[in-house]
């Protein structure tokens, strides 16, 4: 059977989702597909209840949080970690308990849970960095804009990047930033950046919001865009289009939430579960953005346009 | 002892002015040594982003000035940012309809932090976090957390025109600025703001009502951040949640660098306008240098430190 | 008039009842919400279920007793929270490597120590204002924490984990020790002078106490403090974070308020503040067993928080009419 | 007299602020077993000189010896090392701390490091018994009113044991049993061979403790001679350098005109149920030993202080105010006993204090009206000799000074009923005759004025009727001819009982 999961268990379960921060777009998004699934299981009979909590950024009370859903004896536990190490300790008494942990997006360090499921971060950063490289056939200037200091996610990006450039020493890197996942403050950073270096060859942006606030920066200072990489931020896809930029994009695609009830229940089940899922990390170019753009207004003018997903797609991912 | 002396010793003993000494020095150091940054545009863009700031900050100078502090001004300017285009009315073309709904929520949430402070005797910190605390919880159900683009044309105008060069959000604070100075230094209301920061028993004795005054200053706080909400969404073209949380500790180390005492009862606006121009500045500063993050976070912090030295102290005992 | 009722030998324990004024409607509703949190959730009247409670309600109430400190003496920080990430960080780094566990805390202590009388020489002997400082400390001390540890890692001895944050109450016995330690220090000629010189720092001054070495004692008794907080925090998880420690700057200020500690220095209590600690942890935990989904979280939070002042005030005041 | 070794001097001392000197080379010198009396006008500089004296401030040339030595850096452990002891003219409590804990502050009886309660209760009750404090060691000192703070600022100077003891203005806030109290107890650390400097702007008082006198004028000694002989008038002149008038003015009862203020069943605070009425014309006296509810008494009238009534008549108006402006409005002003507190801004300038109350009232077009208010300032710093640069902080006035400034700044609104609570407390002779002067004309224009003094020769000579209040009640109603000090006391003591009218 799958990591944790003990005991006698039985349908309908409760699910506990322990959210770091449910205010950012992302992660409305995501807890959208998160509760449209518990009412797909609701509806098979597999699902009694989701319980949410929201930390409000703090690891600290989402330990509590956790905490009070292992004193509740909740079935599952879907989470987002605030912290890859700060949650190791919680949620190794949660699996302890037998509890059915299911950890996606921001990964915890432990391997006392059931699974763990996220796309891959280093690749992330390698294969931006590696279009880069193509699009400035090796050399140029550029500058990389990072996520904020002291998460892991942006390190490993940033991480994963770096072998990359060290074997292009022609793509030179002026400079790096690090800001919130925000439109405002990426535009600013990038504006002073901007009269700082009169030449910039490219913007390798990782993640989120960051890339439509350069985008934006070069389009107030009257500069030419150059290639920029990023995520499937709405905005940043429409800014694309419309500034008629090189672009390329990838996906941290919001139904995580949803595949990670669906991978509880599994377990909870008597499946048996990987205790690692890796998501494949699409690629968006030109060949396929208008396809997303195509679907934009059920999305959210800040949120995400993420790919469809059913069922299928889950069952395939947990056979990998 | 000679005038000249006297005018110079006066100068240095005025914070806003040594604020603004310490402002042309920075710029004046700076441009000459790095590059890019003397530019006009590079100097007009950050007057731009001062300007939000400075007209945060003119709601919180008041307010702590009266000796409370408003730390709900974030919360307002996302609502503001993210209601606007939701109620502006596609009936006015204009956009002054919307606005002006927008900025009546706004006035009216800084109203009910007066009200608690004012009413139910909350200390103001605790009634504005409890008040950022809820507007949190409304934006969550409100759209769904998420943001529309503006299409508002006054907003849009205001966040991107530049009227004889300069923009308008410049403009615009430059008449909030003139009017705070007004309200603060030429008008009853303003020395009644200041005698209650100072000292709120005698000046209750003195027929000045404390509940119409607080009721007032949270009223014109939120107005404040809604003006400034309106303006970033101007010049984003969108509003997000979280695009107001930035501006929260900004606009109080703006009042403070600018030489207000935070435990009320003086200060000026005057100086936390080259308050404002200063920490953007100074943010500007670190983004261009190459430093990994931890020593970026080092200088920024020491780097306040000493122009805090040059230009806050107090008064000796 | 009244007459001197009390005998000499009482008198500490007079003064130490009468502290209590005030505080009987925070106190009302802080024992409401225990009560409530006990009836949702009996398992917390077992060893394990108090431990995990009071551990995780622990470091809140250290960083806010490091606040409330500042603001009794008429000072504030802003730099608590990345104090207690970098508290977090040393002890992740130091205790795996050269210092051992016991090197591990005494650099905590020290560090913490040290940077709190260095902001508090800089706050009382050049006369700056302790809100702007500790704000660009925090700046500081945070880009220090980053370039020791660039992301969240580093190691905590298991048994060290398992000693502060197992299933023993040994962090609610570490905060009845420094609440000890609290008294003790207030019933010191310092203590009473770091109180005295908070409200009337000029009378303080003239009575003989010299108010800025008590003003640095205190910036440095909170950085310890806040430090230690860190020291829990990276056992509680095992690690150290550069960043955990950020919320709990705004919450210290939020639960020593909310207790009655006022902005002006000298007015307040102790144990108000850690009452208001109490009350902003076993809220989560109510919230949580009551089912509220984030939207009514964040709304009910507001609503308490405000109710927990007003309702005690207009009470009070309904009374004096 | 034999001199013997003085315990303290200051020699050619010269202290100035910000380039402005207060003191010019000023010499002093305390005598074991003798009061010294320390006179000046308001601003002379003599809480300056005590500070000097004291450690509190560092002169500027000069030096202070202590047993003859001088002392090279004097600040407040070196002073408290010497045996000096300060009665503040400043309060310099902390309110949330009890009484023990105020009393015994820079010197607590210390067992292992720790304050040693037990020792402290008993020596703080053994000052406290000298000076009559009879209130519970352990309440806070917030909680007392003015007068019994300033008891405990006196027991705090006693409990250092000091050889020098110096007492700045100690009765400005006592009533006359306080400071019948403070009097023995002075002549009895006098005759214990402790040596005393005391201020006090109370002549009569001056002249039945003291028997020395230093007089400042102008920032120099103008007489330091023994006081022997020289009789009242005498002082004034040393003073002011002219012969004084009459303190008192001397006036004729008029006729009372309307009635202003008609209250039955007033309860606030701590006063219940009391009938009141007053009107035009007149000036009532409210008496009483301190803290018997008269403040609260005019605090309820003011509308600053929530009461009941079961009727109200106040200006024409029926019910008591529910807000301060609704009273200024109809025509009320409160001049409160602290006036740092309650009564000023300090930090703000001395014109900013003067305009407060009338700010809505000089107005152009909604904007202050510069002009309006300049002038408004000069007519109000001559008319109550305020002098000097009226942009400085007031907290840089003396404290008589400070005490014009919360009296000056009700004028421009024209009050036609004045609450006055202590207007004199700490104002030299000079100017308490202008203000004097002032009470009576206002009576005779036709205001009336509501006069809470602890100086009981002020109600004797100042008032056409006195009110007695004790625990919360009026105890006497006593009409123009039957005004003496013996009455005001005697019913404040509670040995007589009148019925109040
Ligand atoms: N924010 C406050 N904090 C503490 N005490 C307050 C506050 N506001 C008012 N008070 C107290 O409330 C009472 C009345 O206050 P105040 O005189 O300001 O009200 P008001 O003048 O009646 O207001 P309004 O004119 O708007 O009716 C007084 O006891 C005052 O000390
Ligand atoms: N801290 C200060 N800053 C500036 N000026 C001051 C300060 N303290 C006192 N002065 C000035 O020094 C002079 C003497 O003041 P001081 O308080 O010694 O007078 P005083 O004789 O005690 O008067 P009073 O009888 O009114 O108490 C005054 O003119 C006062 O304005
Ligand atoms: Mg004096
Ligand atoms: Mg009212």
């Amino acid at each position: 059977a799958a990591n944790c999961v003990k005991g006698d268990r039985k349908a309908p379960f409760t699910i506990g989702w322990a959210n770091i921060y449910s205010v950012p777009t992302w992660m409305k998004q995501t807890e959208g597909t998160i509760t449209a699934e518990v009412e797909e299981l609701k509806k098979t009979g597999q699902v009694k209840d989701l319980m949410i909590t929201d930390a409000q950024g703090n690891a600290q009370t989402q330990i509590q949080h956790i905490q009070s859903m292992i004193d509740a004896n909740v079935d599952a536990i879907v989470v987002i970690a605030g912290s890859s190490n700060a949650l190791d300790r919680v949620i190794a008494d949660a699996c302890d308990k037998g509890i059915a942990i299911v950890n996606f997006d921001s990964l915890v360090n432990t391997d006392k849970v059931t699974a763990k499921i996220n796309t891959d971060s280093s690749q992330w950063g390698a294969t931006a960095a590696k279009w880069m490289v193509d699009q400035l056939g090796g050399k140029g200037k550029i500058i990389i804009m990072n996520g904020p200091a002291g998460i892991s996610v942006s390190d490993d990006r940033r991480k994963g990047a770096q072998p990359v450039l060290d074997a292009n020493p022609g793509l030179q890197v002026i400079t790096e930033t690090n800001t919130d996942y925000n439109v405002a403050p990426a535009q600013e950073a990038m504006t002073s950046l901007l009269f700082a270096n009169p030449e910039i060859d490219g913007v390798l942006s990782l993640g989120g919001a960051l890339s439509a606030g350069s985008v934006m920066a070069f389009d107030r200072q009257g500069r030419e865009q150059v290639p920029t990489t990023g995520e499937n931020a709405r905005q940043f896809l429409e800014l694309w289009k419309e500034k008629g930029l090189k672009g390329w994009a990838t996906m941290q695609p919001n139904w995580l939430g949803a595949f990670s009830v669906y991978t509880a229940v599994q377990a909870l089940e008597g499946k048996d579960v990987k205790p690692k899922i890796t998501v494949p990390l699409p690629v968006i170019d030109d060949s396929n953005v208008d396809s997303y753009l195509a679907r934009a207004d059920k999305f959210p003018a800040d949120g995400y346009i993420y790919s469809d997903y059913d069922k299928a797609l889950f069952d395939k991912l947990l056979a990998q | 002892m000679n005038p000249v002396s006297t005018a110079v010793r006066g100068l240095f003993r005025s914070p806003p002015l040594l604020t603004f000494l310490l402002v042309a020095l920075v710029w004046l150091v700076a441009s000459l040594t790095l590059r890019g940054f003397g530019a006009y545009g590079h100097l007009r863009y950050l007057l731009e982003l001062s300007a939000v700031i400075g007209i945060v900050a003119a709601g919180q100078t008041l307010v702590i000035i009266m000796g409370g502090i408003d730390l709900s001004v974030g919360a307002i300017i996302t609502v503001t940012a993210i209601l606007l285009p939701l109620i502006s009315p596609a009936a006015d073309p204009s956009g002054i309809v919307g606005i002006a709904l927008a900025l009546a929520i706004a006035t009216g949430i800084g109203l009910l932090n007066g009200a608690g402070a004012a009413y139910l005797r909350v200390p103001p910190i605790i009634m504005t976090l409890a008040m950022a605390t809820f507007l949190q919880g409304l934006l969550v159900m409100v759209a769904g957390g998420s943001a529309v683009s503006v299409t508002n044309a006054s907003v849009i105008w205001l966040g991107q025109a530049r009227p004889l060069g300069i923009p308008a959000g410049v403009i615009l604070w430059i008449v909030v600025a003139i009017s705070v100075l007004l309200i603060l230094h030429r008008t009853p209301m303003g020395s009644r703001f200041l005698a209650l920061g100072a000292n709120p028993v005698a000046a209750r004795l003195s027929g000045i009502s404390i509940t119409r005054n607080t009721l007032v200053l949270y009223a014109l706080s939120g107005f404040f951040s809604g003006v400034a909400g309106i303006l970033i969404l101007g010049m984003n073209r969108q509003g997000y949640v979280g695009i107001g949380d930035p501006y929260l500790l900004t606009s109080i180390a703006a009042v403070v660098l600018g030489g207000t005492s935070i435990l009320g009862g003086r200060g000026t606006y005057a100086g936390t306008i080259p308050g404002a121009i200063l920490l953007v500045t100074t943010t500007a500063l670190i983004t261009i240098v190459n430093a990994s993050p931890g020593w970026r976070s080092i200088m920024f912090g020491s780097l306040i430190l000493a122009l805090l030295l040059i230009s806050g102290r107090e008064a000796r005992r | 008039m009244t007459t001197r009722s009390i005998s000499s030998s009482g008198l500490y324990r007079a003064i130490q009842s009468r502290r209590n004024r005030g505080l009987g409607g925070l106190y009302i509703v802080v024992v409401a919400f225990l009560l409530l949190y006990v009836w949702l959730f009996p398992g917390i009247v077992s060893i394990g279920g108090f431990s995990k409670f009071t551990q995780n309600w622990f470091p809140l109430a250290l960083v806010t007793m490091a606040q409330a400190l500042l603001m009794l003496n008429g000072g504030i920080t802003l730099s608590v929270g990345p104090l207690v990430s970098l508290g977090a960080v040393i002890a992740a780094t130091s205790m795996g490597g050269f210092a051992g566990t016991w090197g591990g805390i005494a650099a905590v202590a020290a560090i913490g120590l040290g940077i709190g009388a260095i902001t508090g020489i800089i706050v009382a002997h050049l006369r700056l204002p302790a809100i702007i400082v500790t704000l660009a400390g925090s700046f500081i001390i945070t880009g220090i924490a980053l370039l020791i540890l660039p992301r969240p890692g580093g190691f905590i001895p298991g048994w060290f984990s398992d000693l502060l944050a197992g299933n023993t109450p040994v962090a609610f016995c570490l905060l009845l020790v420094a609440i000890a330690g609290w008294k003790l220090f207030m019933a010191t000629p310092a203590g009473l002078g770091m109180y005295a010189a908070g409200e009337n720092p000029v009378g303080a001054f003239r009575s003989g106490v010299s108010v800025e070495r008590v003003k640095v004692a205190a910036f440095a008794i909170s950085g310890l403090l806040a430090a230690l907080a860190g020291l829990f925090v990276a056992a509680q998880t095992g690690s150290g974070d550069p960043l955990i420690g950020n919320p709990f700057t705004l919450n210290s200020i939020a639960a020593a308020v909310l207790g009655g500690v006022g902005f002006l220095g000298g007015k307040g209590t102790m144990r108000g503040a850690i009452c208001g600690s109490l009350l902003l942890s076993v809220m989560i935990n109510v919230m949580f067993f009551l089912g509220f989904p984030p939207v009514a979280q964040y709304v009910a939070q507001g609503l308490i928080i405000v109710g927990a002042v007003a309702i005690p005030e207009l009470t009070a005041q309904r009374r004096k009419k | 007299m034999i001199s013997s070794m003085p315990l303290l001097e200051a020699r050619g001392i010269s202290k100035g602020f910000f380039g402005n000197p207060v003191l010019k080379g000023i010499s002093i010198s305390l005598q074991p077993g003798r009061v010294h009396a320390l006179l000046g006008e308001n601003g002379a500089g003599k809480s300056t000189l005590i500070n000097l004296l004291s450690g509190a401030l560092q002169p500027d040339g000069g030096e202070i010896a202590v047993d003859g030595k001088a002392v090279s850096r004097f600040n407040p452990g070196a002073a408290r090392a010497a045996g000096v002891a300060v009665v503040q003219q400043e309060l310099s409590l902390a309110s949330e701390l009890s009484i023990a804990e105020n009393v015994g502050l820079g010197a607590y009886p210390r067992r292992f490091g720790l304050v040693d309660y037990k020792a402290l209760a008993e020596q703080v009750k053994t000052v406290c018994d000298m000076v009559g404090l009879t209130e519970a060691l352990d309440t806070p000192v917030g909680d007392l009113s003015l007068g019994r703070r300033q008891m405990v600022e006196i027991a705090k100077a006693l409990f250092l044991k000091p050889r020098v003891l110096i007492l700045d203005e100690p009765t400005s806030s006592l009533s006359a049993h306080e400071a019948g109290i403070l009097s023995a107890l002075i002549l009895k650390l006098r005759d214990q061979g402790i040596a005393l400097l005391y201020i006090s702007h109370r002549l009569n008082e001056v002249r039945a403790l003291c028997s020395h006198v230093t007089v400042l004028k102008d920032g120099v000694v103008t007489a330091d001679q023994p006081l022997a002989g020289v009789d009242a008038e005498g002082l004034v002149k040393l003073m002011v350098g002219r012969d004084p008038g009459d303190l008192f003015p001397t006036w004729e009862a008029v006729l009372p005109g309307e009635e202003r203020i008609s209250v039955t069943g007033l309860s606030a605070g701590m006063v219940r149920d009391i009938d009141f009425s007053a009107r035009a014309g007149e000036i009532v006296g409210i008496g009483g030993l301190v803290g018997q509810g008269q403040e609260d008494f005019l605090l309820g009238l003011y509308g600053a202080l929530p009461g009941s009534v079961k009727t109200a008549r106040l200006c024409e108006r029926d019910g008591l105010f529910s807000d301060v402006g609704a009273a200024n409005a109809a025509g009320l002003a409160y001049v409160p006993a602290d006036r740092k507190k309650e009564g000023l801004v300090l930090p703000h300038s001395i014109a900013t204090n003067l305009l407060m109350p009338s700010l809505g009232k000089l107005t152009k077009n909604g904007f202050r009206d510069r002009g309006a208010e300049k002038n408004t300032v000069l007519q109000l710093a001559s008319r109550l000799m305020i002098k000097g640069d009226t942009g400085r902080p007031v907290q840089a006035l003396s404290g008589g000074n400070q005490q014009k400034v919360a009296l000056a700044k009700w004028l421009p609104l024209d009050p036609s009923v004045l609450l006055l609570n202590d207007p004199t407390r700490g104002v030299d002779i000079e100017t308490k005759r202008e203000i004097y002067l002032m009470l009576r004309g206002f009576a005779a224009e036709g205001k009336l004025v509501i006069l809470l003094s602890s100086d009981t020769p002020e109600l004797v000579h100042l008032c056409d009727r006195v009110l007695v209040f004790r625990d919360g009640r009026t105890v006497a109603a006593l009409q123009r001819a039957e005004i003496t000090e013996e009455a005001i006391v005697g019913a404040a003591m509670g040995l007589t009982s009148r019925e109040a009218a």
